[in-house]
């Protein structure tokens, strides 16, 4: 049995790269529990991408604003220091590379960057992007948050996506339960492993070949 | 003397054809012009193509004016939501047309429509399905693919406050797609809270000037706000919030 | 000798054809004059393309502000009901067809519309343009206001501009100081004549064949 | 704690390098970040390419700039004034190059640059010598020609008030191209009136938000201004006005 951290432990240590300063955007689903492992009294600007930086928690029980709302439409607030802007600037801002870091959630990481995690291609399925194609193509790096493994024990990390695509050779580095990876041309590069998980046991798990970064 | 202002919602949204193409503002909830839609719903025009980021919830709004099977197409980033099953259905039923588009290249493309730009080579979505049989470059050492405007006959969206000559404020991340639609429509149709005097609203801080601007409606105040001042009390639909209840 | 008008006389009767509610754009130079013939007591909006709509007359004295001018660099004032607003946007409103009316002037109108009126190509010349391209190829209708003889007595209204152009096709009317032209596919319409004019004289001074619109 | 804010001109253009391309705002007088620019031939950068609407007017601001010889070319749309003498010296000598481009061209090549955009069709200046040898299209029966982003090293431009975050308002005309050059440069640095607390600037009202903004430095209140309110008594350059003047 490999060693896995939940997503509360991964939202910490993906916390943990965002320095002081940094402009990030989280995804929708499990990356916004990053924003509440930001280490108190240091100050990271968070937009969400339907126009506000400034980004602040969940208001208190009551207060709830329906104009005041995140990318995943829950309720937030604004910190002091917050502007809004309208949406071709908010994806102007993205799309032009002033993002430093956006987390996103993932179905396959392929080990060049590439991303899908927007549709299953299930021919059934509603489909649905949202900003994920601008997000992922937008920040300076780009981090996944997702689980190593599929709940029916398949790889999300794999050679090359067989889901469709989000974007292309766009995430610099991938945050699982198991360990961090980063992406890079010739595969995966492990950069750091949770508890007594070894590169082995996790080349098993994902049939794929890793170097240590 | 210049007066976009409109009495009642009827004629806000009066004289919109069958086979319109109609902008919708708003980000799920916020910034949705509820009023103009069920405004809409009552003038009766179909066949409509509609652009909005959404494609509707629950049963109001969009979702309203498609089971009335008044929209031929809808263009918009994210038509799945826990609450779109009237999308949904006819959509699986193949009796609603669907252009999916990435968020931020469907707000390019309104901004381009309203800045007179005829195409431009956006990164996003390059080497994704939704590139698909789209021109394609590479410039500067980056593959782009190019997109087209969209305009609209009418844009419908919610503001805070306007004033006679269709100058508009907006409030938080309710301003959403508003601006920009007001820029790509032939007739852009505002609802506000209020009509206040002309030069009241500081010129600094207008961020549809009245030139994109065609008729502005007064609704009356949103629920969570009193003398436009926040004072909550209401869920994210902004319905009155009973005792202990806080809607997800 | 045949009939002019003088250049406030002309300023007015283009003020005739602007209507209430309309957005205008006036070029640098004699088209500013059209401001102070436009009607007491009906509203139109002013556009300056350095990003401003309301645009009111010059300040008093002693109340120059230097944040405030207008394209030509002079002083003005904001009207109740102004807006700013930055270059690309101001260029966007021009560019995306939302000004009623531009009114410019001109070294050569063609018959077809096309427009020269920034640059005589003498090659020791400064060249420089300004926002004239993107309001001749912006407004709704193109009014150019000019003299119709240069002061060597040639016709600035021509069958083909022989000066670098601004715009093509763009120039719907011309309000000369002899009469009003309209452009067409077919060579200039006469719309109007002032004073004693006749079609017969404007024509042997342009050497253009002249149409009745 | 971000702290955006730095004390003296100095340390606001520390850096730049010879060979840099250096965006500067302004519109005439209006938005001119005259401080900054003095700051910046003290600071000694040469063979530089400047980005701005005009080159230049009487012996101040770029034209002092151009005059010490540290420009190698210049990108605008107004290069011509009744004083702009120092330029048209270097350039009918040959001394600087000339990149000239319609004011709306330039100000969305701009606009491109920031919000990632790789190229764009637009209609302005098809057909005339400033469209030679570019790309050209018909798209939807209108003829468009293609033109790509104009990115800077810095961008150098002035606004009313910032904080610490680099949130910035501006002040009515002086707007113009101090916000799209802000997204468009690696480095933006603005000179300000005052720098605020945070928080004390409207949210709704922020023109440049502080993501795309580097340096903030305090300059003082500009002369027609006394604690925020118009005074007027000075001239079109901002000089006090003697009895009787009025500048033109």
């Amino acid at each position: 049995m490999t060693t896995r951290i939940d997503r509360s432990q991964l939202a910490a240590r993906i916390a943990t790269d965002i320095p002081e300063g940094a402009y990030v955007n989280l995804g929708i689903g499990a990356p916004t529990l990053v924003a509440n492992a930001l280490p108190e009294g240091q100050e990271i600007v968070l937009h969400t991408e339907n126009g506000m930086l400034g980004m602040g928690p969940r208001p208190a029980e009551g207060q709830i604003d329906p104009d005041l709302i995140n990318a995943g439409k829950q309720p937030v607030t604004a910190l002091p220091g917050a502007a809004y802007f309208h949406h071709a600037d908010s994806f102007g801002m993205m799309r032009g590379g002033h993002l430093d870091v956006c987390v996103l959630g993932a179905f396959q990481v392929a080990q060049n960057g590439d991303l899908a995690n927007w549709s299953t291609g299930a021919p059934d399925a509603i489909p649905a992007v949202g900003g994920a194609m601008d997000l992922a193509i937008g920040a300076k790096q780009v981090f996944v948050m997702t689980d190593l493994l599929t709940k029916q024990g398949g790889s999300k990390l794999v050679e090359t996506c067989t889901y469709p695509l989000t974007g292309v050779g766009c995430v610099t580095r991938v945050y699982t339960d198991h360990g961090v990876f980063d992406t890079s041309p010739d595969g995966f590069r492990v950069r750091e492993l949770f508890g007594d998980n070894t590169i082995a046991e996790i080349a098993e798990l994902t049939g794929l070949s890793l170097k240590e970064a | 003397m210049i007066d976009k202002t409109v009495v009642g919602v009827a004629d806000a949204v009066a004289g919109i054809e069958d086979g319109a193409t109609v902008m919708i503002g708003g980000f799920g909830r916020a910034g949705q012009p509820v009023e103009l839609i069920d405004a809409l719903i009552e003038q009766g025009a179909g066949d409509l193509t509609i652009v909005s980021n959404n494609a509707g919830n629950g049963d109001t709004g969009i979702a309203a004016l498609l089971a009335k099977k008044r929209v031929r197409k809808v263009i918009c980033s994210f038509p799945r939501q826990s609450d779109s099953w009237v999308f949904d259905g006819l959509y699986r039923a193949g009796e609603v047309e669907l252009e999916l588009v990435p968020q931020g290249n469907l707000a390019e493309r309104i901004r381009a429509a309203g800045a007179g730009i005829g195409a431009f080579f956006t990164p996003t979505g390059v080497g994704t399905q939704l590139a698909d049989g789209k021109e394609q470059r590479r410039i500067d050492g980056r593959e782009y693919v190019l997109e087209y405007p969209i305009r609209a006959d009418v844009a419908l969206f919610s503001a805070l406050k306007g004033d006679r000559w269709g100058n508009l404020v907006f409030r938080e991340t309710a301003r959403n797609f508003g601006p920009i639609m007001a820029t790509a429509a032939r007739t852009a149709v505002a609802q506000v809270d209020e009509i206040v005097e002309l030069g009241s609203l500081d010129p600094e801080s207008i961020v549809a000037p009245g030139i994109f601007v065609d008729r502005v409606v007064a609704v009356g105040e949103r629920r969570w706000l009193e003398d436009g001042v926040f004072v909550g009390g209401v869920t994210l639909e902004g319905e009155p919030l009973a005792a202990g209840e806080e809607s997800k």
